[in-house]
This record gives structure tokens, sequence and C-alpha cells, in this order.
């Protein structure tokens, strides 16, 4: 037992990755786009149980908020929408270059992690204070990030709002009925 | 004892297995998905390195790249829907109508 | 910045044009706009920073000595014993370099190449977009494999260039591959080059073997380092079998036959490659190495002997050609005669001046005969033009500077450089170089009777195309035009520098300022200098000097007088006719070119052929007959084929099959997808830089 | 011996194997676009899998690397020993490259049984792998025979009309060979071992080994008789394989009728077994008995040479010409190995590469017009460049780099053998040089008589040109050829130590360097080596 309680952050670490790692491939080889999109969802909760080992437990919330409240719900409802049953029947799942493309990936993979085994190697870790503190007082992540995001990062923060928006609209114009292929004078300001 | 090297090649690989799917699926919204776990892989990334180097740079950055996922997401899920009403297909390679 | 530091920038602009034009312009069915305009780019580029790095090397840097820039490590292979039991290195660097040699080069090929690119464009704009695109990566591709040979600082790189130019002559003979005897002509011009590159292959071996390096400045130093003459028999081997690369790739005696059926290519090609840069390259290899001919006076005789006969024997073939561009051939080989016969005599300087105003007028000459044909819509026989002046005269007037030019008239371009041929073939019959001076009064003689050959014939190319009446039927007359700018242009220019070319190399010792002659006083430090034996320096006085060149003008001004005697007075060519008549054999001999073709058809390559269909015979009854004997083993062994059929194979793989219904994928061949297709070629160029990145760093 | 990343060799190795055998067990016969799929990953993974240890190599290291040894067969001291040095990391990297896409080229060629067919190539590359890899002689004999079986069905089961003569012909021809070589390796057991009592030679009575990195270390010992005789029993093993005039007969027979892929895996690989047994083997462990077998092998090899492309030329047949050019061109690679100095032995082993490449697309590519055509004779076609210019284009390429044009990679291989080949005797050059200029007559007359002309042909009119997955099989062999014409040097340096061991280990028996020449160059040309002209007409 000793062994568990002494290497818990690595056993940790490990079964996060594995199943972080299991739940990707399950995106890609599940048929189904519902149980892909729930394979995701899995992944997106791992990766957030990842980010709070990192002491990053703001983005850890927000990871599940955004990404396992809204943009999960985003693909369920619209894969509920378009409900894909009901389309032609796929008959393939895979593109036509899937092998080239798996053998591509592999090998971009495999370069990079040699570009990883030469180059510097991220060695050693932090202990999580600095990401507490601002100007020298430790007052907790998600004051931290506020303190930055609203001083130091405020003028990204207002674009990445405005493309937020731009995006809204994107998203309405193309879900209207009348959207693509002949928008006539509609669209524009909605 | 875990430090960022493991972080930084599991990402390596959740960055690659999106990269697999974008190229192998032909369903447009798994292709979607796939892409979603890239942004995840890059995510993780910035965060390890974050906490390797005490910076907060790299959270806000990931707070960005989540903001910036979301808007891709809504317009991705916006062109599904576009091209079902055009093609009444979700395959990816349907949508040719630009080729050359 | 020097400029020159980057040298194998030259010959990259026009390899990046043939990159884009060949994989991308040709494939896409770009418009001609874009592909003639990369064309142009890459060839203009080439020859805007030619010159300027040329004119900056000129500038900063000493002339005697050559300035190489190393671009990178091309062949390691290791250690090797040479002679003399010492241990060298078969490192070959891509390196390149500039000294006088290559600067005059660079100087006119980049701009002789411009000008024919410009030629191109109106020339060819009649073909479909794909084989515009595919024509013009072919002459960037040419262009980079010229340059190449002229600025390669060693024996391997000049071999890249030399193949190159070689394979690029090849693709451009063939480019109406449609026709038969196109793409023949292609083959034997490569396969005859391929021939001397033979010869060439193993002079590099030699080079090695004896000096245990390939840079051109490594090996000119161990020649001039040699005043025992230990490296005699070295010189003559390695000069022998370099003149045999050479004999290939500029068409002499016995290897000239690929030259006139190279015509079958475009016309700009003709001008370019045959007659202006490609074929003159066996000259600058020549004069490149001359430290192994100044060194070995056998092969000086062999070059001067082969040089001098090539040139009056293809003017003899050139008399009775009716086909306008067979004409200019045979007239191209005769020219690249007098070359090697300067080189032969040791006047390497006059072969190279020989070599730019050749390029001059002889480009002039082919461009205007494109023209020419081009207004009779592909007709080339010249019995069917004639009277060409009235409807074309800006390509009359440029043919006419460029004819009076190559027959050597004063002081048009050729003059200089031909009349200081046959002084110095005089001179050294005069000063008995090498103990040889009876063969070098023979060879000027005969070439004094080339002399007047090329006069006649020119001048009986341009009677029988621009004067008379045109001979082509009404149908044709309606069509004759003057051809576009962009097709004039490149004809005035080159006029232009027919009439003032041979400015660079006046005879100064004449008026006793030899500095005066400045290409010679430019390209000296390239020549190694030796005495050659016999009265060395022994020269002729001047009056006999003026003799020789009044006699030189007298040659060509008969040969002019004999072609306007019997092509332009006579304008039915009854006399030229009779005369055929009254010596059918000596006329039926030169039209069919002496018989080469057939000779050679009929000995070496049928010969070839019936050998390797023998051998065939022989592998396939006897050596397999012999194994086939073991075949009996095979009838023992029916029961092997008859188990094997019973399904060995479905039997071994199936055995498991069945239990595992496991989900497999589905795969079937849909449409593609484009956008994924995109994605996968963008991880692969990423995966290809990282790869890159690997093999420049580790 | 390192064993740093060992695990990685036996993974290279074994994955297609441990692919195959998941295909037989868990796809089902009809799946047939599974079968293609999984037997294209399986490759394809395998070949980004070897790329580490062209990173990983350490020149400067062990000679032998990436090494992993077990117990295997203790009572006669033959045990499971993998390694390899700078040269089989080369072909083992040809070798998944090929491997990956003669699965890839197959996908519409092959239109029955595919799986067995799939499942019979991953095999033929565990086996070809597994040559490479091993350094322990009865586990190299092992993968030698275990190569011949798939390749066997190969041919027999989805080859052409003649398909069962042509199968039979190789395996016998091959076995022959092999059998040969056995009694070799043997003899050099028992000599090392106890010593051979049956022709009254005394051994050296060390511990019984196979391995052969230990045999290296008592070459020297072996007395020249010995060596003479293990040399040609070694010799008839590899020169069946490479082939040497005249063992060369089953490979035109085999080319012709084995399916594409089966052609590319045959000129690519198989031919450099027996070049790869040569350096490995003959040449390091018997080195008195090389250097009195060169004179002998120069004159075959350049026989070769000149046979081989005069023999092409009178092909009516694109596949037989193909394998014509082989023997010509496996001559030159027999050349420059047993010029046995540094530039030959170089461009032997980068010519090795080359053929693999050149050869190998030009398979492919009379494949790709075979599948359309089903017909290879040469008068068959003309002027079907006006209809598949992308398919010229990629011949023309491919043309060059085979008659070894400058800048791509023919021209280095030849280059430096021919150098070497010069440095031995200028008179091998003299001959060998020829092969170049035929090399170009026959390349370039089967060019002009298949693209150019006109397309008189009216079942070439509608010649469709290559589609994508057939463009991808070629391309990665057109950059590897301009990658080794243009910039070898990585290839040479990942060579050089395997060429420095070996030339160590001949130069042994080298007697003083006489090159044919007086040196100081001040004298006469001609040297005493002129019976060799003779044989080279």
């Amino acid at each position: 037992m000793d062994f568990l309680v002494v290497n818990f952050a690595e056993i940790l670490f490990y079964c996060l990755a594995v199943l972080t790692v299991a739940g990707g491939i399950g995106v890609l080889v599940f048929k189904s786009p519902v149980h892909a999109a729930l394979s995701l969802l899995f992944t997106f909760v791992m990766v957030a149980a990842l980010f709070l080992l990192l002491h990053a437990e703001l983005l850890g919330a927000v990871q599940v908020l955004v990404y396992g409240g809204g943009i999960m719900v985003l693909f369920l409802f619209v894969i509920m929408l378009v409900n894909v049953k009901t389309l032609a029947p796929e008959q393939a799942f895979l593109s036509r270059l899937a092998p080239l493309a798996v053998v591509a990936g592999v090998l971009l993979g495999v370069l990079i992690a040699f570009a990883l085994i030469f180059g510097v190697l991220v060695s050693g870790h932090g202990d999580g204070t600095a990401l507490r503190t601002v100007g020298g007082a430790e007052i907790g992540n998600t004051e931290a990030i506020g303190a930055v995001l609203y001083t130091t990062y405020l003028v990204p923060f207002e674009i990445v709002s405005v493309v937020l928006l731009v995006a809204m609209i994107g998203a309405i114009v193309f879900g209207r009925r009348s959207a693509g292929l002949e928008i006539e004078g509609g669209g524009g300001e909605s | 004892m875990i430090d960022a090297t493991h972080y930084v090649v599991l990402s390596l690989i959740l960055f690659c297995l999106g990269l697999i799917g974008v190229m192998v699926r032909r369903n447009f919204i798994t292709v979607l998905m796939s892409l979603e776990l890239m942004f995840n892989a890059v995510n993780l990334n910035l965060i390890a390195f974050s906490f390797r180097l005490s910076d907060l740079a790299g959270q806000v950055l990931a707070i960005f790249v989540i903001t910036v996922a979301a808007a891709e997401a809504a317009i991705g899920l916006g062109l599904i829907i576009a091209l079902v009403r055009l093609k009444d297909t979700v395959a990816l390679d349907e949508a040719d109508v630009m080729r050359g | 910045m020097k400029l020159y530091d980057f040298i194998w920038l030259v010959p990259l602009f026009p390899l990046l044009g043939a990159v884009f034009n060949g994989f991308v312009s040709n494939r896409r069915g770009l418009s001609k706009t874009t592909t003639q305009s990369v064309a142009l780019l890459g060839a203009g580029l080439a020859w805007i920073y030619g010159w300027a790095a040329v004119i900056q090397w000129f500038f900063t840097e000493d002339h005697t000595r050559a300035y190489s820039v190393t671009a990178f490590t091309w062949i390691t292979g290791g250690n090797l014993t040479i002679a003399g039991g010492s241990t060298a290195a078969v490192d070959i660097a891509a390196s390149f370099q500039v000294d006088p040699l290559s600067a005059v080069m660079v100087g006119f090929v980049t701009f002789v190449g411009f000008l024919i690119h410009l030629y191109s464009v109106g020339y060819m704009h009649g073909e479909p977009d794909r084989d515009y695109a595919r024509y013009f990566a072919y002459l960037n591709l040419f262009m980079f494999a010229m340059l190449t040979l002229i600025t390669g600082s060693n024996l391997p790189v000049l071999f890249v260039g030399w193949e190159g130019v070689g394979l690029c002559s090849y693709l451009l003979i063939g480019f109406y591959f449609e026709k038969d005897w196109c793409a023949a002509a292609g083959k034997k011009a490569f396969i005859v080059n391929r021939i001397g590159d033979f010869g060439f292959l193993l002079a590099i071996f030699f080079a090695f073997y004896y000096f245990g390096t390939l840079e051109f400045q490594g090996l000119f130093d161990a020649m001039a380092g040699d005043h025992g003459g230990h490296y005699a028999t070295a010189a003559t081997i390695i000069g022998l079998l370099l003149f045999v690369g050479a004999i290939g790739k500029s068409a002499q005696i016995p290897l000239f036959v690929w030259l006139p059926d190279a015509m079958a290519g475009p016309t700009p090609v003709s001008a370019l490659i045959h007659a202006a840069t490609m074929v003159t390259a066996g000259v600058y290899m020549v004069a490149r190495c001359n430290y192994f001919y100044q060194m070995s006076p056998t092969a000086m005789l062999t070059v001067a002997v082969i040089g001098g006969v090539t040139a009056v024997f293809a003017a003899t073939i050139g008399l009775v050609q009716n086909d306008i561009k067979k004409v200019l051939a045979y007239s191209t080989v005769s020219q690249l005669g007098y070359m090697f016969l300067a080189a032969g005599v040791g006047a390497y300087v006059v072969a190279i001046f020989h070599v730019v105003t050749h390029a001059f007028f002889k480009a002039c000459l082919f461009l205007g005969s494109g023209s020419v044909i081009h207004a009779c819509g592909g007709e080339q026989d010249m019995r069917k033009m004639g009277g060409l002046k009235k409807y074309m005269p800006t390509t009359y007037w440029t043919f006419l500077v460029a004819t009076i030019a190559i027959a050597g008239i004063f002081p048009f371009a050729g003059f200089f450089s031909k009349d200081e041929i046959l002084a110095k073939v005089f001179a050294a019959g005069y000063g008995d170089l090498n103990h040889h001076g009876g063969v070098y009064y023979l060879l000027w003689s005969l070439a004094v009777i080339g002399a007047v050959l090329t006069a006649f014939y020119m001048f009986r190319l341009v009677f029988m195309t621009f004067h008379g009446e045109f001979r082509g039927g009404e149908e044709a007359e309606h069509h004759l035009h003057e051809s576009p700018w962009t097709m004039t242009l490149p004809l005035q220019i080159l006029g232009v520098l027919s009439i003032v070319g041979g400015f660079i190399g006046v005879p100064g010792f004449l008026w006793g300022h030899p500095e005066h002659n400045l290409i010679d006083r430019f390209l000296e430090p390239v020549v190694l200098h030796m005495d050659h034996g016999g009265h060395a320096g022994a020269h002729p006085g001047l009056g006999l000097e003026l003799g020789l060149i009044a006699l030189s003008l007298a040659a060509a001004g008969f040969g002019i007088w004999m072609a306007y005697r019997f092509y332009f007075v006579d304008r039915e060519f009854v006399r030229a006719g009779k005369l055929a008549e009254r010596f059918p054999f000596a006329y039926k001999l030169l039209l069919n070119k002496y018989w080469i073709d057939e000779l050679y058809a009929a000995t070496f390559v049928k010969g070839t052929v019936k050998l390797a269909d023998l051998l065939w015979e022989i592998d396939a009854r006897v050596i397999d007959g012999a194994v086939n004997g073991a075949r009996h083993v095979t009838v023992g062994s029916s029961w092997l084929s008859g188990i094997f059929d019973l399904r060995v194979v479905d039997g071994l793989v199936n055995l498991v099959g069945r239990f595992y219904d496991v989900a497999s994928l589905q795969f079937r061949r849909l449409q593609v997808g484009f956008a994924q297709g995109y994605a996968m070629v963008m991880v692969f160029g990423a995966a290809l830089l990282l790869g890159i990145f690997f093999v420049v760093n580790l | 011996m390192d064993t740093q990343y060992g695990w990685l060799l036996n993974l290279i190795c074994y994955l297609p194997l441990a692919g195959a055998l998941l295909m037989v067990f868990f796809i089902k016969n009809e799946n047939v676009g599974a079968i293609k799929t999984a037997a294209a990953i399986i490759a394809g993974v395998d070949f980004v899998l070897s790329l580490p240890l062209w990173f990983l190599y350490r020149t400067d290291g062990a000679e032998f690397q990436f090494a992993s040894r077990a117990e295997w067969i203790t009572s006669v001291g033959a045990q499971y020993l993998f390694g390899v040095d700078g040269f089989a990391i080369l072909l083992i990297l040809l070798t998944t490259l090929l491997g990956f896409i003669s699965v890839y080229s197959s996908f519409t060629a092959i239109t029955h049984r595919e799986k067995e067919y799939y499942v019979f190539l991953l095999m033929l590359q565990t086996g070809m792998m597994g040559v490479f890899c091993s350094l322990d002689f009865v586990l190299f004999y092992v993968f030698w025979e275990v190569m011949l079986v798939p390749m066997y069905f190969l041919i027999g089961v989805w080859g052409g009309p003649r398909k069962l003569y042509a199968a039979i012909k190789f395996f016998l021809y091959t076995l022959v060979g092999s059998v040969l070589m056995l009694v070799g390796i043997l003899a050099l057991y028992f000599y090392n071992a106890g010593g051979l009592k049956a022709i009254g030679l005394a051994g050296l009575g060390n511990t019984p080994t196979f391995s052969i990195p230990h045999l290296y270390t008592i070459a020297p010992q072996v007395p020249p008789e010995l060596q003479f005789w293990i040399f040609l029993a070694f010799f008839v093993g590899f020169a069946i394989k490479v082939p040497m005039f005249p063992f060369h007969t089953w490979l035109p027979d085999a080319h012709v009728e084995a399916p594409t892929a089966g052609s590319v895996i045959l000129a690519g690989v198989l031919l450099k077994m027996g070049t790869y047994g040569f350096v490995r083997l003959s040449l390091p462990l018997l080195p008195d008995a090389t250097v009195k077998a060169v004179p002998w092998i120069g004159v075959l090899s350049i026989v070769a040479i000149v046979y081989g492309a005069l023999v092409a030329m009178a092909q009516k047949d694109m596949k037989k010409l193909v394998a014509y050019s082989s023997v010509s061109h496996m001559g030159f690679i027999m050349l420059g190995m047993f010029a046995l100095n540094d530039p030959g032995l170089r461009g032997a082993i980068l010519q090795m590469l080359n053929h693999g490449v050149s050869t190998g697309a030009l398979f492919l590519l009379v494949g790709i017009v075979y599948e359309r055509r089903h017909n290879r004779l040469i008068s068959e076609y003309g002027g079907i460049a006006k209809v598949m210019p992308v398919y010229a284009t990629f011949f023309l390429i491919i043309t060059m780099s085979s008659i070894g044009l400058p800048t791509l990679n023919g021209f280095i291989g030849e280059f430096l053998i021919l150098i070497g080949a010069f440095n031995h005797s200028w008179v091998w050059a003299l001959f060998a040089a020829s092969g170049i200029v035929l090399g170009a007559a026959y390349m370039l007359w089967l060019y002009q008589r298949v693209f150019f002309g006109e397309l008189a042909n009216e079942k070439n009119k509608s010649l469709k040109d290559l589609n994508l997955r057939e463009q991808w099989t070629i391309i990665p062999l057109i950059f590897l050829a301009f990658w080794i014409g243009l910039y070898p040097k990585p290839f040479f340096d990942r060579m050089q130590p395997t060429v420095d061991r070996v030339m160590e280990r001949v130069s042994v028996a080298l007697p003083e360097t006489d090159l044919g020449f007086v040196s100081g160059g001040d004298t006469d040309a001609d040297h005493a080596e002129e019976p060799e002209s003779k044989h080279g007409e």
C-alpha cells in the first residue's frame, strides 16, 4: 500500500493519461457520432482532471463547463437536429486516403517526439504557488487569472469577445433556412 | 516523478489522434470533434508549461484557446447544418462544390 | 555584399522557373501569360544577377585565380590510393567559381539565353497551353544546366551540367514527340552524346588518379607546378579522353551526326542549344582544361586536325543542302571545327572569342530562319522560298548582317574572330609549333578553303531565301508577314551585336598595342603558358599579317561572288543544276552527307542490335537450357503444384478464421474528400520539414 | 555491441508478422476493404517505426547497435542475436519503404484471394528484415529460408500465365544456393569449434558459436584453402540471389511472372540479399579468398554489365527489359564491391539503395500500364505520353535515374563504383563504363517506343493517367532519387563505419597496392591486366 501512497501522483497521472488517450481513440473509431461525442466528453473530463493536477483549477472548471457543458451539448444538439440516421446511409466512415493519412499522422508524431528527445527536455516541475500569486500575495488561481486577464491581457480579451460575437452571428447566418446559396440582403444585420 | 515531459508527450499523442481523426473520418461532425481533441491537446501543453515555468500566461492563453474553440465549434456546427440542408449528407467529401 | 559569393543563384533561378513551369504550369494548364512570365523571370534574373555578380567580381577580385564558392558537400566517397602511392579523398563539393572564362561565358549565355526566351514567346505562341509550359520548363532547365556547366568549379559539377544540357537537348529535340523522326533524333543526340560522356568520365577518373583532385584550380596548379614534364603522359591521356567528350557534345567528326538531326526541335531551340551555347560546351571545356593540352603536343595536334577537317568537311555538305536549317546546322558544325582548330594551336582565347561572336551571329541566323519558317507556315525547303526580302525587311536585314559576319567581312564580328583563328593557325605553322609545322600549314590552307565555302553557302542561303521571286505558290505567298516584335527585337539586338561584337577582340598587335585586344587580355590568366618547342615566338611580320588578312577577305569575297553568280544572277539556278549534273557522284555524295549516317546505321547500330539479339538467343537457349534440364525435377515435384491448388493457402489461413466475428472496418472507395487530402499533404509537408531539420542538424 | 533500443529492432522486424496473424484471425476474407486498410496501416506504421533507426544510429558507436540477445539452442551454441550497423539500417529502411509501397500499390492490381496475398506480403517483410537484423548464422539461415516461402507463393498464386514454372524455378535455384551456403556456414562453424575431421583439418577448439561478430575475430586464422571452399559455397548462394552472370536466368522469369508488388520487392530487396551477404559475410569472414577471387568476380561482373545491357536491348517485353537491366545494374554493384577500396564499396552500397529505388519504381510503373492494358509488349504501346503526361514524366525521371544522370541517385553510385573499379584496373573501368552508354541506349529506346511517336493503337487512346494513389506510390521513390542524387552525405555518413570495418578486415589479405599504373605519372599506361578485355566483349 505504501507504494500507492508514495506514488499517488504518478499513478493518478498514468491512469488519467491512459483514459484520456482511450477517449481520444474512441472518438476516432466509434462509427456512431453519438458514441464518438460521448467518448469526446469523457476525454474532456479527463483532461479537466489533468488540469487540476497541474494546479490550474480555474481552467479545469472552465473546461468542464464550456467543453463538457456548452460545446458538447451543441454537438449532441446538432447530431439530433440533423438526425444522422435519416440521412443517406454512410457506406464508409473512413476517407479514401485513410491508410496514408494514418501514416502521415504517426509520422509527424514520431518526428515531433524525436524533436522532443533531441531537443531540450522539459524536466522538473514547479510547485504551483506562482499560479496563485499576484503581486506577492497568494490569492488563489481564479483571482490570479482574473487579475492578469483584466490588466495585462485586457486588449486580447476584448478582441476575443468580438471574435465570439462574430462567430455567433456567423452561426446564426448559416443556421437560417435561407442560408447558403441564396442570401439576398438578409443575414447582414441579424 | 511526473514532470512536464510526460504531459507534453500525452499532449502530443492526443494531438496526433486528433490530427488523424481530422484526416480519416468522413463524417463532418466527427471531424469537428477531432478538431476539439486537438484544441484540448494544445491546452494541455500550454498548461503543462505554465506549471513548469510558473507563469500564468499559459493559462490565460488556454482561456483564449477555449474561447476560440467555442467559436469554431459554433461556426463548424452551423456549417454542418448548412451542408445537410444543401446536400443532405454529413460526409465531408461531398462538400466539393469548390472543386476545380 | 559579394554577389559572386552566391554565384550558384545564377543557375538556380532558371531551375526554379523550370520546376514551376514543369510541375505547376504544365500540370494545371496555366495560361500562357503566367508561363512566359515565370520563364522570362527565371532567365531574366539569371541574366541580371549573373551580370551583376560578374561585374562586381571584375572590380573586386584578383583575376588570376578562380574565385570558388562551395554550395554544399556533394559526394563523400572515402579515400583512394592514387599515383605515387599517396592517398586522396574522393570528396566532391557542389562548388561554383568565377574566373575570367566563366565570366565571359556567363555574360553571353545569360544574355543570349534571355533573348531566345523572349523570341520563343512569339515563336511558340501557337502551341497549346500545356505544351507551351512544357517547352519553357525544358528551356529553363537547359539554362540551369548550361549555367551549371560554365560556373562549376570542378569536373564532376561540370559533368552535371554537361549531362544536363544533353538531357534538355534530348527533351527539346523530341519536343514534337508525336513525330517519330523527332523522337528518334532526340534519342540519337542523347546516345551519341553519351558516347562522348564515356570518354569524359574516364578522363575524370584518370585526372583523379594522377592528381588526387578534380578542382580546376587544383589541376591548374598541379600542372603549372610541373616543370619536369612528369605529367606529359597523364596530360595526353586526359586531354584525349576529354576531347572525346568534346567531340560528342560539339558535334565533331566522327560524332557530328546528331547535330543536323537535332534540327527537328523548335527553331529557338536550335538557336540556343544547337548553335549558341550547348554545342560550344566542348570548346569551353577544352579551353577550361587547356593545361592538359598545353602539356601534350599529341592532344593539341589531334584537336587541331579534327577541328580543321570537320570545318571543311561540314562546309562541303552545307554547300548543297536545301533545308534552310540543315544548312545552318552544318555551318554550325563547321564553325565549331574552327573553334577547335584554334584551340588545337594553343589559341584558346581566340577559340572562346569565336564562341562568343558565333553565338551572336549564329543565334541571329537561326532566329532569322525561324522567323522565315514561321512566315512560310513551317516550310523549310529553300527551293520553295525566295523574294522574302520585301515581306519581312527586318528579318532580311538582320539576317544579311549576320551572314556578312559569318562570312568574315571587315568590320563585322566574324571577321575579327575568324581572321584571328586563321592568323594563329598560320603562326603555328610558321613557328613550327611542337615541330608539327607542316601539318599546321596544311590545316591553315584547309581553313582558308573553309572560309570560301562558308561565304558561298551562306550567301547561297540568303539569295535563295530572300531574293528572286517567291516560289512557294499563291496560297503561301498570301500568308507571308513580318514576325511580331518579341521575335524581331532579339533579331535586331543580335544583329547589332553581330556588327560590333568583334571589337572586344581587335588585333591590337598590328599597331603595336596588343592590350587593345580586350578579350585576349582578360582571358589570359586562364591559359597555362608553355614553351612549345619549334622556334617559338616567331611571329610572322606585319606585312605578312596584313597579307593574310587580305587573303582571308579575298577568300570570303570569292565565295560571295560565286554565290552571286550561281544563285542571284541566275534566278532559276540552271547553272547550279548543270554543275550537279556534270558531277553526279560528287553531288550525290554531298547531298547524302557522305552516307555517314547510313554507314553508322549499318555498322554500329545494326551491329549492336544484332549482337543483342544473338546474346538473347544464347541466353534463352544455352544458359537457360542448361537450367531447364533441371526442369525434370519439376515433373517429379508436380505433386507439389497439385497440393498447391488444393488450397494449401486457404487451409493455412482460414483455420481459425470463422470463430472470430469481430465487427471489422468497412472500407469502400468513394469520392475523395478533398479538404482532408489537403490536410494530409500539409501534415506530410510538416513532417518533411522536420525531417529536413533532422537531416541538417544531426 | 550496443543494446540500447534493442526492442525497437525486434518491434520493426516482427510487427508485420504480428499484423499478418491478427489479419488472419480478426478480419473476414470477404472484407476486402478492411484487409487492404489493415495491411497498409501495418506496413506504414512499420515504416514509420523504422525511421528512428536512421536518427538513433551513432556513427561513432559500436559496430552493431540496437542489439538484443537471448539464449536459443544452447547445445550447439546458436543464439538469438539481433543487431544492425549503418549498412543494414539503410537496407531495412529501403525494405520498410518498399514494403509499404508494394502493399499500397496492390490495392487494385490484386483481385482474388486478397487476404492471403497481403498476409504473405507482410510475412515476406518480416523474413527480409530478419535477414538484415540477424547476427547469428542459424538465425540468419532461418530467415533466409523463411523469406523464400512467401515469395514462392506470391509468384505461384498471383503470377502471370507461366507462374508455376517461374515459381518453381525461383524456388529450386535459390534453394540450391542456400543449401550450399549452409554447407559453408557449417564448415566455418566446425572449424571454429572442433575441427573438420573428415578432411583432416584440426580446428581452433573454441567454444562452439554461430555468432557472426565472434566469427569475424577468428577470420584471419582460417587457412586459405578452407577459405577458398567456404567462399565458393557462399559465392554460389549469394551469386544466385544477386544474380550474377551466369546464374541469372531465374530472374527474368520470376520478374515477368510475379505480380507488380512481387517484382518490386524482388528487385528492390531480395536481390540485395546476395550483395548484403557478400558485404556482411564473404568479405570480412574470408579475406584471403576474397582477394583471390577479385579478378574472377570482376570479370563476371563486367560481363554481367555489358551482357545484361545488350540482352535488355533485345527484349520485346517491358518487364523483361527491366529485369535484364537489373542484371546489368547488379553487375555494377558487384564490380564496385570487389574493387576492394573505399569508394568502390561505398558506391556499391549506395547503388544497392539506388537500384531498389529506380528499378522498384520502374516495375511499379510498368505494372501500372499492365493493369490498364494487360499487356507488356513494347510494340503494343507508342505515343502514350500524349494521353498519360504525368506517367510519362515520372517514367522519364526514373529512366534518367536508372541511366545515371547526374543530380539523380544512379550517378553517384555509378561514379563511385567506376572510380573505385578504375583504381583497381583501368581496363575494368573502360568496359564497365561502356555499360553506361548501353544503358542509355536501351532505356531511351524503350522510352521512345512506349511514349513517343504517334498514338497508333486504338486501345491506348482511352488510357487514364495516374490516379492519386498511384502517384503516391511513385512520389516517395522520386523524392529519394533526388535526395540521394543531390545530397547523399547522410547516407555515406551512415555506411562509413561499415565500410571502414570491412576494409579493415579485408586489408589483412590485401597485397601491396598494385594499381596497374606505375606510380609517378611519367610512365606508360599499358599494363599487365589485359586478359580481361577478352571477357569484356
